[in-house]
């Protein structure tokens, strides 16, 4: 056997910066981020993207990877990543957004962005918390679910229900492709990928707005370690947030066809 | 018979969350408890390189970045492969 | 008289809750006292620290540019904060987890091997009371037995069981008198 | 340049549309709404680019977010929009990235009213959002001056990389007088070099304003600071009337300026010597010449359409030289002339010292001639 | 009452509660968080209401909602999230009903960090919302300090019918200090005669701040200026310590006031004669007080942790009768006592005449200690 | 005959004031605006209710309904009805919004009310323009229709689609009880007015969060007369907001039987 | 036979949009171009009250609540009506 | 020399587009001219007035206490302006819709019937333009011809063709000079 057989499977995508990231180990904010990494580079866009980073715990995710980034306010993203795209509409422009930052504070600007078809991309990290404070309750956090501001588990009387974010925004004519995936395991991750390639796809088509939404761990403020909270996602999240396609237009689903 | 190929982990981006070595349908990883990195972290490492098979799946889940994947037979099974 | 003490290590050495136990102390001898933690994200597995003030009189500043003494758990720690000493102040050093000797000539140094010790009577995350036991037996900024009375009335919960291995590591750490 | 008659929303809009506005994100609000409503149509029309928000935060940030890309963008609101904008408003300041926002003022707190009004003074040369800031503030006193100060906003902004507020009052807004356009600047799409406009062949970029490192804040806060300095000696801009000799200086901006300029022609017929200082950037302040007018005037007169927010800058700057007076109208309401004159007259008849607190004695009067309650 | 040593958040959340708190709506920031999730057991547990809103926005709004029940509300952010209630504030205040608010300051501008700043002084004091309005501001310095004052904070809110706003930064936020709570005391469900809490047998009632009739407006804001002088009057707190004799007057408010008590007791021992004014009412000024010193002092020195919005202030009220030296850190960096204690020393050796212009001097200052860029 | 036989088929409610409203001739704004008050004088909680006026041409509703009334800031009319209902939660409180308030300006603090099921009921005024400040684009304005901010009528590209509110509401599990209903005819009319009735009384029974989102028509911003406008509304918006229940949940549904 | 009832239009409320002329099955209503009221509006009248059988639809329809209905045989109809 | 003019009537009644005419005429003529409407709900309906200054110099305010001249379309604005015209200064009526004779002794006074002119002359949208002429008879303001030319001039689009029409109105208010 010589040298000439060995293939590299896989490495690092160069759209990543050669940085520790901050995140806690486990923390599949690190996979959502590597997956953006890894399309943008087989698309050869890593030059021609400009990225929004949330305030949350990807607040710094501008390190990280290795192409334009602006940090938005607390979410405001989606209009951040509106004025970039008019403004350059031949770039690829997405956001990278919590559930806090989302599916609270910024829900307005989510779904307005939404329903005027923005053609922009929305990856958003559903961890059903607030990570980056010290997990808070979210719009997300399932109910009776533990948190430091839902001390004796969420209680669905007083502090309501969570909101399926992929569900909901389906409902608007103007978004594209709205979906939703779990990062939990290797067959849900390359599941995932595909929908990052399909949904940034879909902008450079300029067929609308495209969001997808991840299912994704938070061992810190879960209190449980990585394996433990994939199969808490598992358990827990997966049922009350099913893995799913929940508005593929017309035009977007000939792009998602052309995916693998 | 050779192992079908190897993985790198890189100490600077590993942090230890035992994602990969749980996932790892051939059980080919474990913690390195006789290191610490410079981050403080026990890193992975390939606690049984012969049972490897270039599945790439422990690459895929790592959020670290931090697995090169090859398919081959590693380098120091060379001479030996072709024993 | 007023003693500025900071505390620091890295996170999970219990470095804060070294300085709450002091500050306890303070408060049941009826002096002023602040307990000031470095906060926010780099508590996340990153260092910790914090300042903590006795007084006879109103405290004005809660933080320490010259503190009177100052733990130092871990190296980063005592390369930080040795130098801020206040002159004929007290460094009191994690022997186990430093690779070198305090250079300052001007300040008394007390190099306590706590993780030993700790491990010893029994459980490593005492070594905090090791040290602060050292701290206790050279400065004496309270009166002797304030601190192990105040560990007793005012720990509750979860950590009382904790409370005669705290003790005990504070004794021991009490014999690094110099 | 022939002259037209055009109303100041309207002025505005296309000045900046002929400066090469690249990008407009705005939100109805009265009295500002012409402005959006004429943009909706003219840069489509060029094929540029404007968006009703979805509010004054979705505008703001949408303003960051093209700011970022370097390109000239703006925005215009009414006090209430803008109160929704500090936030926004204090991000684009700490990211240093260029952008015009457009205050048209009315009455306040809260809903209030849309009547004209100076009562944003405050919150925009001072207040605003959190954290350290100091946008750049000029206020037209008709809609020739709104029109250069809108060419002159956006070379300022982009100079410094800064906001800069373009601060008028309803009736300006809503206002006709004959002015000139300038001409048609062609757009530049050149991003400039700290923008994010990614391109093969150079390094990533990144824009943001956080710094979790507290020194690093400080140092970015210090040059910040510098750079304020540096705005302060170079960009003043004011109007001085009849000042050379003015025993008696009446100090007001925008629409309350000119009205008091009608009452000081009268005043100089009566043959007061007395004068007007017309800031026309409130921030920067123009200290140096108020300073100076300290030490040669016997009373100051400031007319303000709010509670006397500028008063409060002219007092510490006259720093009790001479009396300063106050005659302001508040919650949409506009001084006459005569009003003006008559706050004159008492200056001038005052013997008031140095100490003198013009905004109660104001407060006394207004609550004589006008009573309370709502 | 025995003292427990307590955290300034939870000292603040605590104290709330026994004032009767009825509601709390806030939302999740550094380095205020603490405050909130205390709160989320802490009420419930009692039947009150916690709701954690979905932005500070919708926070700000739900207080204005129960504050027109007339009952005790409040809720507590961070700078960011204050900009954010900027709106809100205005209209709760030309509404007309009483809140009250915690601001847990941290760096800025923008997303800035998260360490302790006072950066937004300006914003409460003075700027944040549009209209004419004039918040009671009042800044403790210790946990003890802060619970009483946010007890004071309810009944002075309810006394005016007014937002009062608790300043404090992250440092207090964050401290433990001995403290003693006070009692506790029932909460008072029964709403004042002018709020919406419907009964049978009494006229409609309704709460707004609209009046889009602009005299009406005028009239109001003539009556809550009215307000404003009575509420300057008799709500003025401060503490001085070594006054009486000062020759030299360090004032600073909050966390940087009682550092700066550190530094002036320093100076007191090697015998300068040196006092220290703190402003507990950051709005109203204590303005007499000042005033009068400024009649004996030789030299002020204005110590904070930001660019010196508050020296803004008492250069005002100093009027050039003494120099105002000013010392101060941004962007979330906390001054040392020892910093302090040597501007004191250069106050006290410096030559400088009352026009010295303090904030350039310190600028230079920094830019040659601590240098520019981020 | 005597007069003993006369009988009142319909008089003014008690619940409006003896003022003239300032709404335009035919605008429905003023229909809602009876039916509430009707609805609660049937139920006798005039004396209970607490009302929320939003910005827009209803921001004086305070002055036409006999009972208590706040004001609300553009759009959080949501959130300030959640701060009376938690202080007083056996009072009925309702917000009264436009589309622009509610769904552009206030959609976050909607959307968040709804998930928290929030026991509070909205009425939402859906006239397909800004209103008050002269007939701007609104969310929900029809694509083509021209308004003073879509000159050339709504262009799908650039300006999105209308977002139908109540669907959208509906996907949230906090909802209780979210439905249309127009105001152009008399049968919708009393069809409208059942649902501000099972709202109002769902709300009474303490099952969450309800809407009642009606069609409503501007002649004035229209440029047409009201017949014309009725008309109008039925031709086009009916089509693309199709009158129907869209959520009620189980409990609602029963209470819903029981109203007529 | 006399009217099954009548409708009785608050001039202080009525706009004159029309809406209950529109709508009124039995077409009684029309603008009254004789009179103008204090808001300076012709207002609705009943053109045909002979028809009008106190349906109700122009009091549900009306927007501002001008109209009261009432279902009987009208004051003036009563002497007539015994006749 | 400076003219301030407040042209005030029912919404509808053409008095901000009357103001304009003369706005754009003195414009033409090289002048100094400011127009300034009453804006906001108000106009739905309700009263609109506007207020003409025309000048030599730079204009200070746009508004007036105590215009030269007022033209009153109606009652209420009659009533609202009499009181404030300046001593010595102008006030044209619509007599038509007016039931009052003005009281001032100390100002000109002059009563046009505007809507039956207009309506003679085939339009009583007209009323404006007939009014405006007779202020401009009276008080020449600009030169003669000056508004007709500047009409002439400035008018595009839709109103182009009602030029003559209103044109013969300023004629026919022209009559009334005093
Ligand atoms: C206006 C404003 N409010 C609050 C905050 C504080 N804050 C920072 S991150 C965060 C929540 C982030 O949670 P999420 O979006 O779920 O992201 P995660 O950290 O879970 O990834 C909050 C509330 C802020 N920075 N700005
Ligand atoms: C923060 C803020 N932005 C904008 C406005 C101006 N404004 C008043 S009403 C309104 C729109 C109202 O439209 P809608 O809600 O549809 O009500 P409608 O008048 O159509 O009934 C706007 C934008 C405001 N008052 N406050
Ligand atoms: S706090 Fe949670 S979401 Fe944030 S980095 Fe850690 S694990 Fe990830
Ligand atoms: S490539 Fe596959 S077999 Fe090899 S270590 Fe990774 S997961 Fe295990
Ligand atoms: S998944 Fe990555 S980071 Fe985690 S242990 Fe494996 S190599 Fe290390
Ligand atoms: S503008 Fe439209 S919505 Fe407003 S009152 Fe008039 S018709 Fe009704
Ligand atoms: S519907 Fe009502 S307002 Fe309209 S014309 Fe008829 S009575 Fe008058
Ligand atoms: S009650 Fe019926 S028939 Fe009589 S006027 Fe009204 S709509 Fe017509
Ligand atoms: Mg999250
Ligand atoms: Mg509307």
């Amino acid at each position: 056997m010589t040298d000439t057989d060995v293939k590299v499977v896989y490495q690092r995508p160069i759209g990543l910066t050669d940085v520790t990231t901050h995140y806690c180990p486990g923390c599949t904010h690190g996979v959502a981020h590597r997956l953006i990494a890894e399309v943008l580079e087989e698309m050869g866009e890593l030059r021609n993207t400009i990225g929004v980073a949330p305030v949350g715990c990807a607040v710094f995710a501008y390190n990280y990877f290795d192409f334009d980034f602006v940090e938005a306010a607390h979410g405001r993203a989606p209009a951040m990543a509106t004025g970039i795209k008019r403004t350059l509409p031949d770039r690829l422009v997405f956001t990278y957004q919590g559930d806090g930052d989302l599916a609270s504070m910024g829900m307005g600007e989510t779904v307005a962005a939404a329903a005027r078809g923005e053609q922009i991309t929305i990856f958003f990290i559903n961890n059903t918390n607030y990570g980056m404070t010290g997990g808070q309750m979210a719009p997300t956090t399932l109910p009776g679910q533990k948190t430091s501001s839902s001390p004796l588990g969420r209680d669905v009387e007083t502090q309501g229900y969570p909101i399926r974010t992929a569900e909901m925004l389906a409902t608007l004519d103007g978004a594209s492709y709205v979906v939703r995936r779990s990062l939990h395991d290797a067959r849900s991750i390359r599941n995932a990928k595909r929908a990052i390639r399909t949904a940034f796809e879909i902008q450079k088509a300029g067929l609308g707005f495209s969001m997808v939404e991840f299912l994704s761990i938070c061992p810190t403020n879960w209190g449980l370690n990585a394996p433990k909270s994939r199969e808490w996602l598992k358990d827990h999240m997966l049922p009350y947030y099913p893995v799913g396609d929940f508005k593929v237009s017309e035009e977007a689903e000939r792009v998602m066809k052309e995916v693998r | 018979m050779p192992p079908k190929g190897w993985v790198e982990i890189n100490d600077l981006y590993c942090k230890a969350c035992e994602t990969c070595i749980a996932d790892c349908p051939q059980k080919v990883l474990a913690l390195d408890m006789s290191r610490l990195s410079i981050k403080g972290y026990h890193p992975a490492y390939m606690a049984h390189p012969e049972k490897c098979i270039a599945c790439g799946i422990c690459a895929t889940v790592c959020p670290d970045a931090a697995i090169t994947v090859y398919r081959g037979t590693p380098p120091g099974f060379e001479e030996k492969g072709t024993e | 008289m007023q003693y500025e003490v900071i505390i620091a290590g890295f996170g999970g050495q219990g470095t804060l809750y070294a300085g709450q136990v002091l500050a306890y102390g303070g408060m049941d001898e009826g002096r002023h006292v602040t307990w000031l933690p470095s906060y926010g994200p780099e508590m996340r597995g990153g260092t910790a620290n914090c300042t903590v003030v006795i007084s006879d009189d109103e405290i004005g500043s809660p933080t320490s540019l010259h503190p009177t003494a100052v733990i130092a758990m871990n190296l980063p720690s005592l390369d930080k904060y040795e130098p801020m000493v206040k002159s004929g102040g007290w460094l009191i050093v994690n022997e186990d987890l430093v690779n070198r000797v305090p250079a300052r000539a001007d300040i008394n140094i007390v190099m306590v091997p706590a993780n030993t010790i700790a491990r010893e009577i029994g459980n490593e995350r005492a070594a905090n009371m090791v040290l602060l036991g050292a701290l206790e037996a050279n400065l004496q900024i309270l009166p002797e037995g304030a601190i192990e009375k105040s560990l007793e009335v005012n720990t509750g919960g979860k950590l009382k069981k904790f409370v005669p291995l705290n003790i005990e590591a504070m004794r021991r750490g009490a014999e690094y008198k110099l | 340049m022939a002259k037209e008659m055009i109303k100041g929303n309207v002025a505005v809009a296309e000045a900046a549309v002929r400066a090469g506005l690249v990008s407009y994100f705005g939100y109805p609000i009265t009295p500002q709404t012409e402005l959006l409503e004429y943009l909706s149509a003219r840069m489509p029309e060029l094929g540029r680019a404007f968006v009703q928000a979805e509010s004054e935060l979705g505008a703001i940030n949408m303003v960051y977010g093209a700011a970022c890309t370097g390109l000239r963008t703006m925005s215009s609101s009414s006090s209430p929009g803008v109160s929704l904008m500090c936030e926004g408003i204090s991000y684009i300041y700490g990211t240093e990235v260029p952008a015009v926002l457009v205050d048209v003022m009315r009455g306040g707190p809260g809903l209030g009213n849309i009547s004209p009004s100076q009562a944003d003074y405050t919150q925009v040369v001072h207040g605003g959002g959190h954290g350290e800031y100091h946008l750049i503030v000029l206020a037209p006193a008709s809609v020739q001056e709104a029109i250069d100060l809108t060419g002159e906003a956006f070379y300022l902004a982009e100079k410094y990389r800064t906001v800069v507020v373009i601060l008028m009052d309803g009736f300006l807004g809503q206002m006709m007088e004959p002015a000139v356009l300038p001409p048609f600047k062609p757009v530049n799409m050149e991003s400039p070099d700290y923008a994010v406009a990614p391109k093969e062949g150079r390094e990533k970029r990144f824009l943001t304003s956080i710094n979790i490192d507290a020194p690093t804040q400080e140092r970015l806060n210090i040059r910040q600071m510098s750079k304020w300095e540096e705005i302060t000696r170079n960009e003043v801009r004011y109007q001085g009337y009849y000042l050379d000799d003015a025993e008696y200086v009446v100090v007001g901006f925008g629409t309350c300026g000119r009205i008091a300029l009608t009452a000081v022609r009268e005043a100089r017929e009566k043959g007061i010597k007395i004068g007007l200082l017309r800031p026309v950037s409130l921030s920067p302040y123009p200290t140096e010449v108020l300073d100076k007018l300290a030490e040669q005037a016997k009373g100051f007169l400031v007319v303000e359409m709010n509670n006397g927010q500028m008063l409060d800058d002219v007092v510490s700057i006259v720093a009790r030289r001479a009396p300063v007076h106050f005659y302001g109208r508040m919650g949409g309401m506009v001084p006459y002339p005569d009003e003006i004159s008559q706050a004159i007259d008492e200056m001038v008849n005052s013997d008031a010292g140095p100490e003198l607190d013009g905004r109660a004695k104001w407060l006394e009067l207004m609550r004589e001639t006008i009573g309370q309650g709502a």
